[in-house]
């Protein structure tokens, strides 16, 4: 006991507290300050945005810019005025497809994320790498064919050919994430549900992905995001306003001859919202932590 | 449900055998309890029986039908987890009410059965409380609960009362047996606690190394046990054990050893003269006088038990435990008389510890 | 048991983990195959090719020719060292923070959902605005990164931030790490999320302090996700295109142009299909080297049951 | 015509003229659509697509087999589009030779491939020296230079007066849009890089691209008036940094001055002027053009109606006045290919808004397009190109080294394609 | 080390209050044993000394010193959890090892300790395997393994025991029990045996409903409990209880129920007559014949408990129970005579169950 109490303890400075304050308010910076300057901007005139020195806070601070995507009569004037109208619908389009991404996603991932947690059998690690193999080869490589594919199915322009794309995208890694997480839920519980009379689906259901569930939503966000950012996909499958997501449209801000600043990053701030409140909603059970207290040893 | 019948069921872990062809045939309605020492294939047992492990061989029969490829689900089988294995994302209430409504039973029922189930393991009060915000036996009532809540062929209980206090056991223990009587169903238990294996079992089955060593009622395991490992093994404190030979002592048979001379029943019968004699603490009397046929030993230690005292005594080397009512009041070194009680002694063979002669059933006088 | 009497269920031996673990990787597979087996084929055929667009006449099969002319090809060989070095430095970084961005929101604080909804944010922004946001905070005129130093009086004067070989490769690092930040916060944080508290109660009494519970502990915990993130950032730093093409467009002269820069501009700009699908195919080589080589060091010793 | 059934032939199949452009006021473009649409009763299925990647797109689309009726085609795009069977000639047909006759050789040049003619015009433009009047004023300038060495000293007038750091600002980051002034400073000075058989001749004949670069270097890294920062620079920053009077001077397309003079926009607006890029001697003036214009599809199964429609848009109208010309000059500055339009009233006076109409006509007078378009390797050598001229100016490459290298990577293509 | 003191500790867990104002001091190497009913706030106890958990109120002082605030890696205590918490990813070496390793042992002498403690334990042969591989009763020695090879200023055991056959668990006693004395530490236990509670400690802590009921030798415990509550959570089969009433017969104090009439201790005092009689099985003895001064019944049921039977009796509508020695042959209904040794009578309020005498510690006759 010899190396006990060395100094009365009774009012310690709660380093921890402040060493993670500190960080977190770090972090918040890094993460926060880029996009500020582009909440920042989406509330200026054109003029001010490219002011020097900067204005951190807009002088003449305007909805102009935000405007313009309800009443797009008004934005008859900017660069990207179609862009302006279809940024509702892009909004609309890309929750849509990034949802039924995830969700596709998960449902044909857990099968064989189930597979490589719970069963041995040949050539699981194999199949494995093949999986990040399908993954490993650049899109630029594939979009060709692929557009002359989802062309052969007639799915060009339509949510159906973004949601598979993405999908085929995002499934390998989802079923990496998820493997890893179902590997940790304690098998008793499985069998406990077994033993309930629960069926295998029943199981899986009522039991094994609840108390998975951090790692369903990681899998999951990271499956929507994939979806909801990318770019040359969705440019090459999409034509029109029924099936272009945002940043498809976003892009329509910037032509050759000139930018809009400050629409543009009204659009960027609209296109964030979504998931920030989708993340917002879920948080909790990314960190709700899994199986406590459900098995003793 | 249901009599549980396995042949020849052997279970193995990469190379090592938990369960080494085991045979056992668990009557409709019994209460068969499995004991034996930790790590000895008792919960691989009931996880077989149960269909969450596949037997390495043998086959399992319920009522004479195979079920080794049959799901767990599909058993009609209740089991208490050894690790609880409790839903973390559930309420004690849903945890309870969980087989019961994948069994479709209506809500109002389940709620009232549930309530019911808590009441009886006084855990009423836990209903809204997930498990994570239980105590250690807390969560182990919950593990009961779930079990006992729903009708089954079988019930299988591994340990189900280890982290309870000795109330609320002996009250569990009631619980059970009466679950046992009223729904009249196949129960399998497992525990280390002999009072509960001996007042709860129409038969106990010890196990040693995945192989059973004998399987019969309480009585003729204690009584009777069928080798030295039984009879050590059940009975706390444990048998005591000299070992020495069998010779024909004035034409009276009789079993020597350097601390130990002793009349034995005339009919044990054995080729190695080399064997084990066996006497039960109990089975001991210690006096303060000097009494005919008893020897001559030192008291060792003496501890309290309570109603009783375990005195173990030096008989020439030899350390003897007798188990004597209290008060007992010599101290270390006194002189004291140690009388076996000749008719609830044990021989086994030295060689293999086979049971040479299991002694009637006689009464202590 | 009369439940069970009635299924009067014969011997029927059901599916073995093998074709249990097929069948339950069979839809997967399927939508995969389906849609993705013909397109990534055709990329291998069309690497054997010489196919530029510009060109369809000139269309033939070469066998690997494209392959064999990287080995010379000067712009691909110092593409490929940007390429390490970019891959190196993104990685590192992102590891790191993410790690540590990971660890703090395992914490109980006040703000925690709110952090986590930041920490995801990057993600959200589509590219171009990405892009866009990058170019205006670097930019030499009048960015926001310069308007920030010089009011806070760290430079007297603005700076072309990306005129010089190292300071373009540094600040697009920086961006990219940015950028793929909440992949890996998010995965490591689920990570951590699973890891039973009691174990760190257990190691606490076990006198392990602070550090030694990370790596006795979450480390081990943690090297399956840290093998996805490793996998995963590896190839998007490999692939890391758009921030850099915004940024730099790979200069000044080549000291930001990445193999996939280079990629990208010969499939797309120069619609040479041969070659571009053969720098494709190199690429996924490389990453799939690395990332066998990140399985075979951390797969195992992560594998364990809890 | 619905998009979603696009994919059953080139064509879309009900009739209408499936229409592609990169996306430039789209909206504007839909306008003048509709309107087409009422006067000629022919649907037409217009899809903008991003201009970043308009080229891979229709590239992809065309691969498919799902490509427009017509469609807007880069100059720089045409040999390859062509080559690719993606377009069709329109000699013959009715109103073109009478369109080519009446547009600026250049542009008729740009919009010919293998003496075949694929366009009618959609818009041009040239490069000029756009110049702050405000800031030259200031340091007593009166007269924007003639020559490079007047630019140079000028800047450094400027400069030493403190007025600007870094008075000349090129766009010289990395792209994969051309460097337009490049080529104009080339030319400007009666240069080229290639002869008519496309072989580079700046190693070996023609000394113009050489000392263009000994200019570049010297005035980036000797008077250091141009800014270095240029490295990092796209033509939006650029264009930024002028409207926030942060130049004194640029080279780049005429169109940009309005927007630069436009108040609502620009801090500079009103004192932006531009005159003819300078040269080395000062006396001989020429500069770069694009051509940017209306292709018909190879495998349209409507191309009537589509021609009819690419007449509308790139030709002459009942009245024969090319009226989407006019309407896109009067609507955005739009350059316009066709001569006569330069001194039409309306036009002058709008044009005088935002600059000289005289300079402005003299500049699409003696506009030339680069003469290498139509060789496959063109895309390559321009790309190769700007990472010399960035060795150029940030001093890590010697001109005549430069040329060199240059030339060598011609040579390197040509193998490669041949 | 340390005296451990608990000065008013409470804690709450969201309103539920699992320890309330709990006062004890842990005299230095102390052996002390923690008892109660599930649920009563042992565990959180020790995890508050433990420092892994943080009391809602009070102070808790090592050797007078406060370390509420010192991290658990800084309070040089070992502990068992009740729940085990091994690590999953190491060897059963590693988790044996893992403290070791923390505080910089050479690696040969942990290799050397840790196989010392496997042999102790005898998990010798499960040193390569995780705990995932392991039976219950393996998982537990390899917990209290973990806590006994180093070297710690108090040990704190949860349940220790729990899962281990009888036999293995009068080993590990011992073994505990010698650690103790080898190390000279302070010990605090906490488990549901009551052997274990009886024979291990120096003092035994009772605690209900977090509030600690009476602390001191397991004699006193046993002999003079210091309410109703205590008297009836100790000693199994439990005290019998019957409510009476106290008055005066003839000059002699008397306890009367409907059932009973008994002589008590002429000095026991009470303002309310109103009062609880208690009453060991084991101070009961039955006879078939009349003895003076016994009441008459009838056997209700008998259990066997191996070495004794457990005798239900009916006195006048009130059940008994009697532990006598085997064997004991009378059925059910038979008449016996039930005698209470009047010197191990017990007397409680009938209000709250304070005690009102604790006789003096008498030999049964
Ligand atoms: N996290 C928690 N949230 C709410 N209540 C809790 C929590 N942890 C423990 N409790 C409650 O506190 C009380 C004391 O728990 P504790 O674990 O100390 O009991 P215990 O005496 O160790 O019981 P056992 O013998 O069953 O292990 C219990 O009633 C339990 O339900
Ligand atoms: N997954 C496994 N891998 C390897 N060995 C195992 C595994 N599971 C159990 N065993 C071994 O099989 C034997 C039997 O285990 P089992 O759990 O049936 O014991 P038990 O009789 O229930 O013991 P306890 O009383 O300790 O719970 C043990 O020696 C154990 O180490
Ligand atoms: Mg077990
Ligand atoms: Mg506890």
């Amino acid at each position: 006991m010899s190396t006990l109490v060395r100094v009365p303890l009774r009012y310690r400075i709660p380093w921890k507290k402040i060493v993670l304050y500190v960080l977190a308010i770090l972090f918040a910076l890094y993460l926060v300050l880029p996009f500020y300057w582009i909440v920042a901007m989406s509330f200026m005139h054109e003029v001010d945005a490219i002011s020097v020195p900067p204005h951190w806070i807009p002088i003449h601070p305007t909805l102009e810019n935000y405007l313009g995507f309800i009443r797009p009569n008004a934005a008859q004037e900017l660069v990207g005025g179609r862009a302006v109208s279809e940024t509702p619908y892009s909004l609309r389009n890309s929750l849509i497809v990034a949802t039924s991404t995830a969700v596709l996603n998960l449902v044909l991932a857990t099968f064989a994320a189930y597979s490589f947690s719970r069963l041995k059998f040949r050539g699981s690690q194999v199949l494995l790498v093949l999986y990040l193999l399908t993954r490993m080869v650049p899109g630029i490589a594939i979009i060709i064919p692929f557009y002359l594919l989802m062309r052969t199915f007639g799915l060009l322009d339509t949510y159906l050919a973004l949601i598979l794309s993405y999908t085929t995208f995002a499934l390998p890694i989802t079923i990496w994430i998820l493997k890893d997480f179902f590997r940790s839920v304690p098998r008793e519980l499985e069998e406990a549900a077994r033993v309930d009379r629960c069926g295998w689906f029943r199981t899986m259901w009522t039991v094994f992905l609840p108390v998975a569930a951090p790692g369903l939503v990681a899998a999951a966000v990271f499956a929507f995001m994939t979806a909801w950012n990318e770019f040359m996909f969705a440019l090459f499958l999409t034509s029109t306003k029924a099936a272009k997501t945002i940043p498809v449209v976003a892009a329509n801000f910037a032509t050759d001859f000139n930018t809009q600043f400050t629409v543009m990053a009204a659009a960027g701030v609209l296109a964030v919202v979504p998931p920030l409140v989708l993340a917002l909603l879920f948080q909790r059970k990314l960190v709700q932590g899994m199986a406590a207290g459900s098995v003793k040893g | 449900m249901a009599e549980v019948r396995l042949e020849g069921i052997t279970k193995s872990f990469g190379g090592k055998t938990a369960v080494d062809d085991l045979n056992l045939t668990i009557e409709d309605q019994e209460f068969l309890t499995l004991v034996g020492p930790s790590g000895c294939g008792k919960s691989t047992t009931l996880r077989m029986i149960c269909g969450l492990e596949r037997a390495t061989e043998g086959n399992i029969f319920f009522d004479g039908k195979p079920v080794s490829w049959l799901p767990a689900n599909k058993r009609d089988v209740s089991m208490v987890f050894q690790s609880y294995a409790l839903y973390p994302h559930k309420t004690v209430r849903q945890n309870i009410g969980f087989a019961l409504k994948m069994m479709r039973v209506p809500k109002a029922t389940i709620a009232e059965q549930v309530l019911q189930a808590a009441r009886t393991l006084d855990i009423e009060d836990l209903l809204d409380r997930k498990p994570r915000e239980l105590s250690g036996g807390q969560r182990q009532r919950v593990a009961l609960g779930r079990a006992i809540v729903r009708d089954a062929g079988a019930y299988l209980l591994d340990e189900p009362l280890s982290n309870l206090d000795a109330q609320l056991r002996v009250l569990m223990r009631a619980e059970i047996k009466r679950l046992h009587v009223d729904v009249a169903r196949t129960f399998i238990y497992v525990t280390h606690d002999q009072v509960e294996a001996m007042t709860m079992s129409d038969r106990i089955a010890v196990m040693r190394d995945g192989v059973i060593q004998q399987c019969a009622t309480p009585e003729e395991i204690y009584e009777r046990p069928a080798n030295r490992f039984v009879a050590s093994f059940m009975g706390s404190p444990p048998m005591n054990f000299v070992t020495g030979e069998l010779a024909d002592v004035n034409g009276v048979r009789t079993f020597r050893s350097s601390a130990l001379t002793q009349q034995v029943h005339p009919d044990v019968e054995t080729t190695d003269p080399a064997v084990v004699l066996g006497i039960r603490p109990e089975d001991i009397t210690l006096s303060t006088t000097p009494v005919d046929g008893h020897q001559l030993g030192k008291v060792f230690v003496s501890e309290p038990l309570g109603p009783d005292v375990l005195v173990t005594v030096r008989i020439e080397g030899e350390l003897i435990k007798a188990r004597v009512p209290t008060p007992f009041r010599l101290g270390h070194d006194s002189t004291v008389y140690v009388g076996l009680n000749p008719n609830r002694l044990h021989l086994f063979t030295a060689s293999d510890g086979t049971a040479l002669h299991a002694p009637k059933r006689e009464e202590r006088s | 048991m009369v439940a069970l009497n009635r299924l009067g269920f014969a011997e029927r031996q059901p599916l073995g983990d093998n074709a249990k673990a097929w069948a339950l990787n069979a839809p997967a597979m399927v939508v995969i195959a389906l849609l993705v087996a013909y397109p990534i084929g055709y990329s291998f055929y069309v690497s054997l090719q010489k196919n530029n667009l510009k060109r369809p006449r000139a269309k033939r099969f070469i066998g690997f020719d494209n392959y064999k002319a990287l080995l010379t090809d000067h712009a691909f060989l110092s593409a490929l060292k940007v390429s390490a070095l970019f891959v190196l430095v993104v990685l590192g970084l992102t590891v790191v923070l993410a790690l540590i961005l990971a660890l703090v929101l395992n914490e109980r604080f006040r703000g925690r959902g709110l952090l986590l909804s930041l920490a995801l944010l990057p993600w959200a922004m589509p590219g171009v605005v990405n892009g866009l946001m990058w170019r205006t905070i670097f930019d030499a005129k009048t960015g926001a990164l310069n308007g920030l130093l010089s009011q806070l009086g760290v430079i007297d004067d603005y700076h072309a931030w990306l005129t010089s070989g190292t300071g373009a490769f540094l600040f697009t690092a920086l961006a990219q790490v940015w950028n793929t930040l909440p992949f890996s916060v998010i995965i490591l944080l689920a990570g951590l999320s699973t890891i039973p508290s009691e174990l760190y109660d257990a190691a606490t009494v076990d006198r392990a302090g602070a550090l030694q519970r990370f790596g006795q502990v979450t480390l081990p915990w943690l090297l399956h996700p840290l093998l996805i993130v490793l996998i995963l950032e590896t190839m998007n730093a490999f692939r890391a295109f758009d921030t850099i093409y915004v940024l730099t467009g790979g200069g000044p002269g080549d000291a930001t142009t990445t193999i996939a820069l280079l990629d990208v501009q010969t499939v797309l700009t120069f619609t040479d299909f041969g070659l571009g699908s053969a720098y494709a195919w190199v690429i996924t080589a490389i990453t799939l080297l690395i990332s066998v080589g990140y399985i075979g060091l951390l797969y195992r010793k992560g594998n364990f049951e809890v | 015509a619905c998009s979603n059934d696009s994919s059953s032939g080139s064509g879309s199949g009900d009739g209408s003229v499936k229409f592609e452009g990169w996306d430039y006021e789209a909206e504007l473009v839909q306008q003048n659509l509709d309107r087409f649409t009422t006067t000629s009763n022919i649907k037409v299925n217009y899809t903008p697509i991003t201009s970043a990647q308009y080229v891979q797109k229709v590239v992809a689309e065309f691969t498919g087999g799902g490509g427009a009726d017509a469609l807007y085609v880069y100059d720089d795009s045409l040999a390859a589009w062509v080559d690719g069977e993606y377009l069709q000639p329109l000699d013959g047909l009715p109103g073109v030779d009478e369109v080519y006759a009446a547009i600026y050789p250049g542009n008729a040049e740009a919009m010919t491939y293998q003496g075949k003619r694929y366009g009618l015009p959609y818009y041009t433009d040239a490069n000029c020296l756009t110049y702050n009047t405000g800031i030259l004023t200031k340091a007593g300038i009166t007269k924007p230079p003639a020559s490079l060495e007047e630019l140079e000293a000028q800047a450094l007038k400027i400069k030493n007066a403190g007025l600007l750091e870094y008075p000349i600002g090129l766009p010289a980051q990395l792209s994969d849009t051309w460097w337009s002034w490049v080529w104009a400073l080339v030319f400007g000075s009666g240069g080229n890089l290639f002869d008519d058989q496309q072989n580079p001749i700046m190693n070996t004949s023609d000394t113009v691209t050489k000392d263009v670069f000994a200019w570049l270097q010297q005035a980036a890294n000797k008077s250091k008036v141009i800014d270095p920062a240029s490295l990092q620079l796209l033509p939006v920053p650029i264009d930024n940094a002028m409207k926030a009077n942060r130049y004194a001077y640029t080279i780049g397309a005429r169109y940009a001055s309005r927007d630069y003079n436009d108040p609502a926009k620009s801090k500079a607006a009103g004192k932006i002027r531009m005159a003819l890029v300078p040269s080395l001697d000062g006396k001989e003036h020429a500069t770069v053009s694009n051509t940017r214009m209306y292709g018909l599809a190879k495998d349209t199964d409507v191309k009537d109606d589509a021609f009819k429609l690419l007449t509308y848009l790139g030709g002459y109208d009942e009245k024969k006045q090319p009226y989407t010309a006019k309407f896109w000059f009067l609507q955005r500055g739009l350059g316009f290919a066709y001569k006569a339009m330069g001194s039409d009233p309306e036009i002058t006076a709008s044009l005088k808004k935002f600059a000289d109409p005289v300079v402005y006509q003299h500049l699409a007078e003696i506009a030339k397009p680069r003469n290498v378009l139509g060789v496959p390797w063109y895309t390559e050598f321009e790309t190769e190109m700007h990472k010399v001229v960035q060795g150029v100016l940030s001093n890590q490459t010697q001109p005549s080294a430069a040329v060199d290298s240059l030339a060598q990577t011609v040579e390197t293509l040509k193998k490669k394609y041949s």
